[in-house]
């Protein structure tokens, strides 16, 4: 259609960028970190199925697949530890992460 | 269809292993969870008899080349398995105090060894990032196990965002090099830069590549996490994550910058350079300033990272067998860093200031004479292993040409030296506090003494593992 | 092939487009006589003096958490299922191996008690 | 140009076809149950407005589009609007790949079934939107209940639906649909026995509804998630929520009872007797009977506890499907007729 | 029989397995086991060294009593040993005192008596690795893991700012010898070798010479120590106990000396002609500047400490001026003198220090201003230190005076203004030496503890007449040390004098 490569990849690196950019400039809550992180990784499984599609080779489509995998299990871990810190901590807010400095 | 699984069986039996400990271990009502202990040491030593058994003499690409069996695996598995067991040895005595006592321990440590032992095999992209991140995925549960600890679970999120991140940026370079280059075989990459000029897409991808192992080592400008998590951990946990995972990133390290990217070394050599100036630099001096063990131990860990970056970057076999050598003996050395304090515990009370190390060597001889090897070994004073480590890593920096960098390297461990001296110096000469003698179970003192005694005679016979290291990449 | 996606894209946007006009339908239709007490929420008769979006059970991350996991090992049943004849006995093995893992999982789950809900 | 616009125009029409007596269909689905439960307790249900009640659904409709909109004061407003549109939109939309006979579909794509997942799917964030943004204590709870059982149940049915595609080979709804061609003992829902049974139950309880209405328990959160929701957004939900009913119950029928397939297809006589009948109408009756039995379930059985709900879910769906997953590759392997045959291996 | 032994590996290896015998094996609790085995194990050195001596051929420069193991044969690192005339006395001297340390420490030693021997024996085994070793990473090797144990000696058995003192000591070294590494590792990537011998042959540009050189100077002349980079050993020196002063003294800063001999001048000739002038200005300060500072000091050991900086400025003053002198025999003398130098400083200031310790451990205390009258209650005792004293000054008769003779003679040979400054040194050692005589031994006595000393004891007689003895000896009669020089001392003269640039054409 007329789409092309280029604007896949613009997408997947405008996905990218705000999701660091969420990641630095979060102040607020954990879980949006952790959604930052997911759209990270979205962005990259963006990147590789435009790359498949353009290549015509599967091996990027099933890449995808091992990082949704990966990324699920990052995402439950992500979510454990979240409550591990919400129980010890009663709270989750990024700017309340202080006990550790140096 | 038809599949050897020999070459893979190491790894298979581990995870089969793994997988039958879990049960066991969810079904056993043992309370101390001895026997999870034990077996999961039995599977890790079966393991690792096994990758010796089949320790490859040649470079062999299996699995649709997914797989590589070279030595440098070879012998990367054999030494993660053997910091592991001793890690493990460590960490029993350790948990068995506090409310980490679950078998899950284990069976975490015996999976990341797992992701290690991948990481060490990967042949293309995908097995490395899989590898990477069944390690990192298991590190991350182990910093946050410690459940009742806000130190542990705010590491554990620190650890996991910036982990994470550098997952991100991992792939995010991985898939910009699949698109360029259409391959993910670490073979096929190499092969394309030969014939093809790098596009600034490729060397776009390269760039987040070495960004997110950046992240993953803790070199400056992405060391941020490293001190606090190190601080936060459970101590027994920092001790593994300062140790086995440094060699299998060096792995990751070797697999897609050495072997992927030789052709544009020219590209990635600047970047570490920056880096591996700015851990020395940064780590050293920051270092200098720590009251609290742990961090002190971090900024060193940091300034480590530096150092065994120099042999990388001088891009040539003898300097990656360099930095291999460094980075085994380092893993030795910080494990037996941070076991020292475990040893050192007294009960739930963990030792947080140097200050509390007071008169070590009156209470506990061995011990303090010990713990004092282990720190100079990682100042790099001769005759302990840690002199070879450095001596080896300036000579791949003067291969290059980078006398500068060798004579920075040079007079900041002389920094080093200082804040190792501050530690060695409260063992030996601070009149202790009070009588009382260390008290730590045999496994425990057993282990540090298998640390203390590996860094001294390393250091007097170091030959043949600088001998293994060089022939790990004579396939390169 | 992708024609054939048309007809769904326009779906969504019809379905999209009925619920808001509804809504929009609704407004218009309907009268508008505000009342502080009207709008309080719903809370036994009493003001709500907090703000109501309290920290909830943990069990609900536990929940989002298994199902993270599973979901996506069925995602990899999915096409497996449907390429099943063409793969022969190699594909049953090895789907096989990956439920095993998965059960072994699941098996952990269920001793650990993160199936209770009580 | 103007193509697009005329074809714009056909697909319009096309699914207006199917969203008009499919917005009818719930109306009077909404009709059935309060006539339906009326006479099972031995009442009348509605019978005031038209003959004999017959114009019920329609007075409620404009009861509902004249009330008052009220949104509570602490609720983030554009999300409680939100909430409604994206619970019911995938309802409809996942229409466009329901086969109504072999020819009769809107969008034939061949993977009809992830799209069917994929929009009952997004129906969570609208129960979750609706309950976070109401800030209601009763509304959160009750949308994270929902959700965890939405959630829950649909593991249960995602290997369920693994099972179906096992035995079809395709993700194409008409295709499975032909897959079971054949009198009605060729339907799946002999081999697949088992599997039915979690899917439909599951899908029961995705759809919140009794007894697994737990979410929305009058006795214990008032109403769920959309308790803060009156007039046309309440109506909203509750449209959605028998959309939904109505296409689990046209779902089931196609992927265990052959869909729009006549049951006594290759039987000599019987055949003929009803071969006049359309397709479609043999679906709109197999589906018909399960929209019966949902209704049927909600009169007969008491509601159930939130942790039997969970446990009904993970603990004996998911281990059901699973030993039900291998028997059947191994029936399939060994090409058990009449279903299998002809993919035997064995 | 002997000939098969490793002899020099064992000189090394027994004492520093002996120490961790000790240290590990009877230690505290056991203490007499320790003294005995420490003693013996003290005697079965020099007794090894001095049949090293006996059994050296004096009538040659080539390494003798030579070991050659493959120790790191990725790096074509070896385990060399071997020792020419240079190293040999070296070594004598260092067991010698090692010994006497350990005889001297079985009194005045109190705490972690064991510990103590061990360090020492390790010290020493490691001392004579350093004279011994003939590859460069063995050598440094040897050179680093040294610090350790003095680290420790000071450390633990120091005075009350011993800590300060020592950190400073082992960072002040580190420090130096860090660059020396880097030079021999880039050395030894050239060379191929590590091999002493190998870097000597190595022909290097002038630049690399140079950065070389300076790489080399720092660590030596932190060790030895010239002028600027002394501040360290008045600090260690005080703090130490007696021991670990005499060690320091008597062998430490005859490392810097050697490494000056067996690296500085052979491997970097040109840069050593370049730069001559300028570590000869600085001896020359050192002799002169330091010498004052000597004067001014109140506290015992530190004007030893001050007064060994000054004398080791003859060693530097004798070993560069080769440089400006043509006559080879003039080369000689300045190198023999430099030698000469070492090895009596070595016996005078190990005997001046155990003399103040002598003292310390009856009073506890080493200003100056402390004692007086001691000759009244210590005769013996007066009458030893007052040799020691005048040993110091380089009275003729003893050992300080010929080092320091020729020494002198030969930068006369260069520019008399060299000689004419060295050679105030005589007057400056003679002032401070015997001011502090006189101010501990005569006069009125100071206090009533000082007039209760008792004179020294069996075993301080011991040590203190053997030192007395070898400083008389060598004196009169140099001339047996100068022969087992002569050779080696020749070599080092006829490579120092070669330029290496032109091997690079």
């Amino acid at each position: 259609m007329f789409m092309s490569l280029t604007h896949y990849l613009m997408v997947s690196a405008i996905l990218f960028s705000i999701s660091v950019i969420g990641i630095v400039i979060n102040r607020k809550n954990v879980i949006t970190l952790l959604m930052c992180i997911e759209l990270m990784l979205l962005a990259v499984n963006t990147n590789f199925i435009a790359f498949s599609r353009y290549l015509n080779d599967e091996v990027g489509q099933i890449f995808v697949f091992f990082i949704l995998t990966v990324a699920a299990a990052e995402a439950a871990i992500g979510l454990a530890i979240l409550v591990v810190l919400f129980r010890s901590n009663k709270d989750i807010d990024v700017e309340e992460l202080r006990e550790l400095k140096g | 269809m038809n599949i050897d699984l020999m070459p893979m069986l190491p790894e298979l039996f581990l995870l089969t292993a793994t997988c039958i400990l879990l049960l066991i271990d969810v079904f056993s009502k043992d309370f101390d969870r001895l026997q999870t202990y034990r077996l999961a040491q039995l599977s890790l030593l079966i393991t690792g008899v096994m990758v010796i058994a089949q320790f490859p003499d040649l470079q062999y690409h299996l699995y649709q080349r997914h797989f590589i069996l070279d030595p440098m695996a070879g012998i990367v598995k054999v030494s993660v398995i053997a910091l592991s067991m001793v890690g493990m040895m460590f960490a029993r005595p350790y948990i068995l105090q506090r409310p980490i006592l679950r078998g899950e321990y284990f069976i975490l440590h015996l999976f990341a060894v797992l992701g290690m032992m991948v990481l060490a095999g990967g042949g293309s992209l995908l097995t490395l990032y899989l590898g990477l991140e069944l390690l990192s995925l298991s590190l991350y549960a182990l910093v946050a196990m410690h459940r009742h600890s806000t130190l542990a679970s705010e590491a554990a999120v620190k650890y996991f965002v910036m982990g994470a991140i550098a997952s991100g940026f991992l792939l995010y370079g991985m898939s910009m090099v699949y698109g360029v280059t259409g391959k993910i075989h670490i073979t096929d990459i190499a092969l394309y830069l030969e014939t093809h000029q790098a596009s600034l897409t490729l060397r776009f991808g390269l760039v987040f590549m070495v960004v997110a192992m950046a992240f993953k080592f803790g070199a400056v400008p992405f060391q941020m996490w490293v001190p606090d998590v190190y601080h936060g951990a459970p101590t027994s946990v920092t001790a593994f994550i300062a140790s086995a995972p440094k060699i299998a990133a060096f792995a990751l390290v070797i697999r897609i910058l050495g072997y992927g990217f030789e052709q544009v070394l020219i590209d990635w050599q600047g970047m570490l350079i920056i880096m591996a100036t700015l851990s020395i630099v940064i780590g050293n001096l920051v270092a200098l300033a720590q009251d609290n063990i742990k961090r002190l131990l971090a900024y060193s860990a940091i300034a480590h990272v530096g150092y065994f970056l120099l042999g990388i970057i001088a891009g040539t076999g003898a300097g990656y067998s360099a930095s291999f050598f460094y980075i085994i003996t380092y893993a030795i050395m910080s494990l037996g860093g941070f076991g020292c304090l475990i040893y050192l515990a007294k009960g739930k009370q963990e030792v947080e200031l140097i200050s509390e190390l007071k008169g070590l060597g009156q209470r506990n001889p061995w011990g303090g004479l010990l713990i004092s090897f282990l720190f100079l070994s990682m100042a790099g004073i001769p005759p302990f292993v840690g002199f070879w480590a450095k001596l080896e890593v300036i000579r791949a920096v003067l291969d290059v040409d980078l006398v500068w960098l060798a004579v920075l390297a040079a007079v900041m461990s002389v920094v080093g030296l200082f804040y190792y001296l501050k530690v060695v110096k409260v063992i030996f000469f601070d009149a202790p506090e009070s009588e009382i003698k260390v008290k730590a179970e045999r496994g425990l003192r057993l282990a540090l003494g298998i640390t203390g005694v590996a860094v001294v005679a390393l250091g007097l016979f170091p030959a043949q593992l600088l001998e293994v290291c060089r022939q790990a990449f004579q396939y390169l | 092939m992708i024609e054939q996606y048309a007809p769904i894209l326009v779906f969504i946007i019809i379905g999209l487009l009925f619920g808001a006009g509804l809504l929009l339908v609704g407004y218009f239709a309907s009268p508008t006589n505000p009342d502080p007490a009207k709008e309080t929420a719903f809370e036994c008769g009493f003001d709500a003096f907090e703000d109501s979006r309290m920290k909830f059970d943990v069990r609900f991350y536990l929940v989002a958490i298994l199902f993270i996991i599973f979901d996506l090992e069925i995602a990899f049943l999915f096409p497996w299922a449907v390429v099943f004849d063409n793969l022969g006995w190699f594909g049953v093995i090895s789907m096989g191996v990956f439920l095993l893992l998965l059960l072994i999982g699941f098996a952990y789950e269920w001793k650990k008690g993160a199936l209770e809900w009580e | 140009m103007i193509d697009m616009i005329v074809d714009g125009l056909i697909i319009g029409f096309k699914i207006s076809l199917i969203l008009l007596p499919l917005i009818l269909a719930v109306a009077y689905t909404t009709f059935a149950e309060r006539k339906l439960i009326g006479y099972m307790q031995l009442r009348l249900g509605p019978n005031r407005v038209g003959p004999k009640g017959w114009l019920q659904p329609i007075a409620d409709v404009i009861k509902l589009l004249m009330k008052e909109i009220v949104i509570p004061s602490g609720a983030n407003k554009a999300l409680f609007l939100i909430a409604p549109v994206l619970f019911i939109a995938p309802s409809f939309a996942a229409w466009a790949v329901i086969p109504f006979n072999a020819e009769l579909v809107l969008a034939d794509i061949n993977v009809g079934l992830l799209y069917i997942l994929a929009m009952t799917s997004i129906a969570v964030y609208g129960v979750i939107i609706a309950g976070w943004a109401s800030n209601s204590k009763y509304a959160l709870l009750g949308s994270l209940r929902s959700a965890s059982q939405i959630v829950s149940y649909e593991i249960a049915m995602g290997f369920a639906l693994v099972a179906v595609l096992m035995a079809s080979g395709s993700m194409n709804l008409g295709e499975i649909v032909k897959a079971q061609e054949g009198p009605f003992w060729h339907w799946y829902w002999i081999p697949l026995l088992p599997i039915l049974a979690v899917y439909w139950i599951s899908g029961v309880a995705e759809t919140n509804r009794a007894p697994f209405d737990l979410p929305e328990g009058e006795s214990e959160i008032v109403a769920g998630f959309h308790v803060e929701y009156a007039g046309i957004g309440f109506a909203l939900f509750f449209l959605a929520e028998y959309a939904n009913m109505i296409l689990i119950s046209v779902l089931t029928a196609l992927f265990f009872f052959g869909g729009w397939l006549n049951p006594f297809m290759g039987i000599p006589y019987l055949e003929a007797a009803t071969d006049w009948i359309p397709g479609t109408v043999w679906l709109l009756l197999k589906a018909a009977w399960f929209l019966f039995m949902m209704i049927w379930l909600r009169a007969t059985f008491p509601r159930y506890r939130y942790d039997q709900v969970m446990r009904l879910g993970w603990k004996v769906f998911i281990p059901v499907t699973v030993v039900w997953l291998i028997i059947l590759t191994f029936m399939i392997k060994a090409g058990v007729g009449p279903w299998f045959t002809g993919r035997g291996v064995l | 029989m002997l000939e098969q032994l490793p002899i020099l590996s064992l000189l090394i290896w027994i004492p520093v397995i002996g120490g961790l015998v000790i240290m590990f094996g009877p230690g505290d609790r056991l203490l007499a086991v320790s003294q005995r085995l420490g003693l013996f194990l003290g005697i079965l050195t020099l007794f090894l060294s001095c049949w090293l001596g006996w059994a050296f051929a004096t009538d040659t420069a080539q390494m003798q009593f030579m070991e050659n193991n493959r120790w790191i044969p990725s790096l074509n690192i070896h385990y060399a040993l071997a020792i020419d005339g240079i190293s040999l006395p070296l070594i004598v001297l260092t067991s010698l005192i090692g010994l006497l340390v350990l005889i001297s420490a079985t009194a005045a030693i109190k705490k972690r008596q064991s510990q103590y021997f061990a360090a020492v024996l390790m010290l020493t085994g490691l001392m004579n690795g350093v004279f011994a070793a003939q590859d460069a990473i063995l050598f440094y090797v040897f050179w680093e893991a040294m610090l350790i144990p003095m680290f420790l000696l000071i450390g633990i058995w120091g005075g009350p700012n011993r800590v300060y003192a020592t950190v400073k000591f082992f960072l002040f070294t580190f420090f130096g010898s860090i660059f020396m590494l880097v030079a021999l590792i880039y050395m030894g990537r050239e060379a191929d070798s590590f091999a002493i011998y190998d870097l000597q042959n190595l022909p290097l540009s002038l630049t690399e010479q140079k950065w070389i050189f300076f790489a080399f100077l720092l660590a030596f002349a932190v060790k030895i120590p010239m002028f600027p980079v002394h501040t360290w050993l008045p600090d260690a020196h005080v703090e130490a106990p007696t021991g670990g002063s005499v060690i320091l003294a008597a062998i430490m800063l005859k490392m810097g000396g050697y490494g000056f001999l067996r690296f500085s001048l052979p491997v970097t000739p040109d840069a050593v002609a370049e730069y001559a002038y300028w570590i000869i200005l600085f001896s020359l300060i050192a002799i002169v500047y330091v010498g004052l500072v000597a004067l001014a000091q109140k506290d015992m050991k530190k004007l030893i400490a001050y007064s060994s900086i000054a004398h080791m400025g003859f060693v530097t003053l004798g070993t560069f001026i080769i440089v400006y002198l043509t006559a080879s025999q003039a080369q000689s003398m300045a190198l023999q003198g430099a030698m000469v130098q070492m090895i009596s400083h070595g016996l005078v200031s190990g005997a001046l220090f155990f003399s103040i310790g002598v003292l310390y451990d009856r009073m506890h205390s080493r200003e100056i201003a402390d004692y007086g009258g001691v000759v009244n209650s210590m005769p013996i005792f007066a009458s030893l230190l007052m040799l020691f004293i005048l040993a110091n000054a380089g009275l003729p008769g003893t050992s300080g005076f010929v080092g320091e003779f020729f020494v002198i003679i030969a930068s006369f040979q260069a520019d008399w203004r060299i000689a004419m400054v060295a050679a105030l040194t005589l007057i400056l050692a003679a002032a401070y030496s015997l001011w502090v005589y006189k101010r501990v031994i005569f006069g009125k006595t100071a206090s009533e503890a000082v007039a209760r000393l008792e004179d020294v004891t069996k075993r301080e007689r011991l040590v203190l007449f053997t030192l007395a003895i070898l400083i008389i000896a060598l004196g009169v009669y140099p001339q047996p040390l100068i022969e087992i020089m002569q050779p080696s001392l020749e070599k080092i003269i006829e490579s120092a004098t070669l330029t290496k640039i032109g091997g690079l054409g």
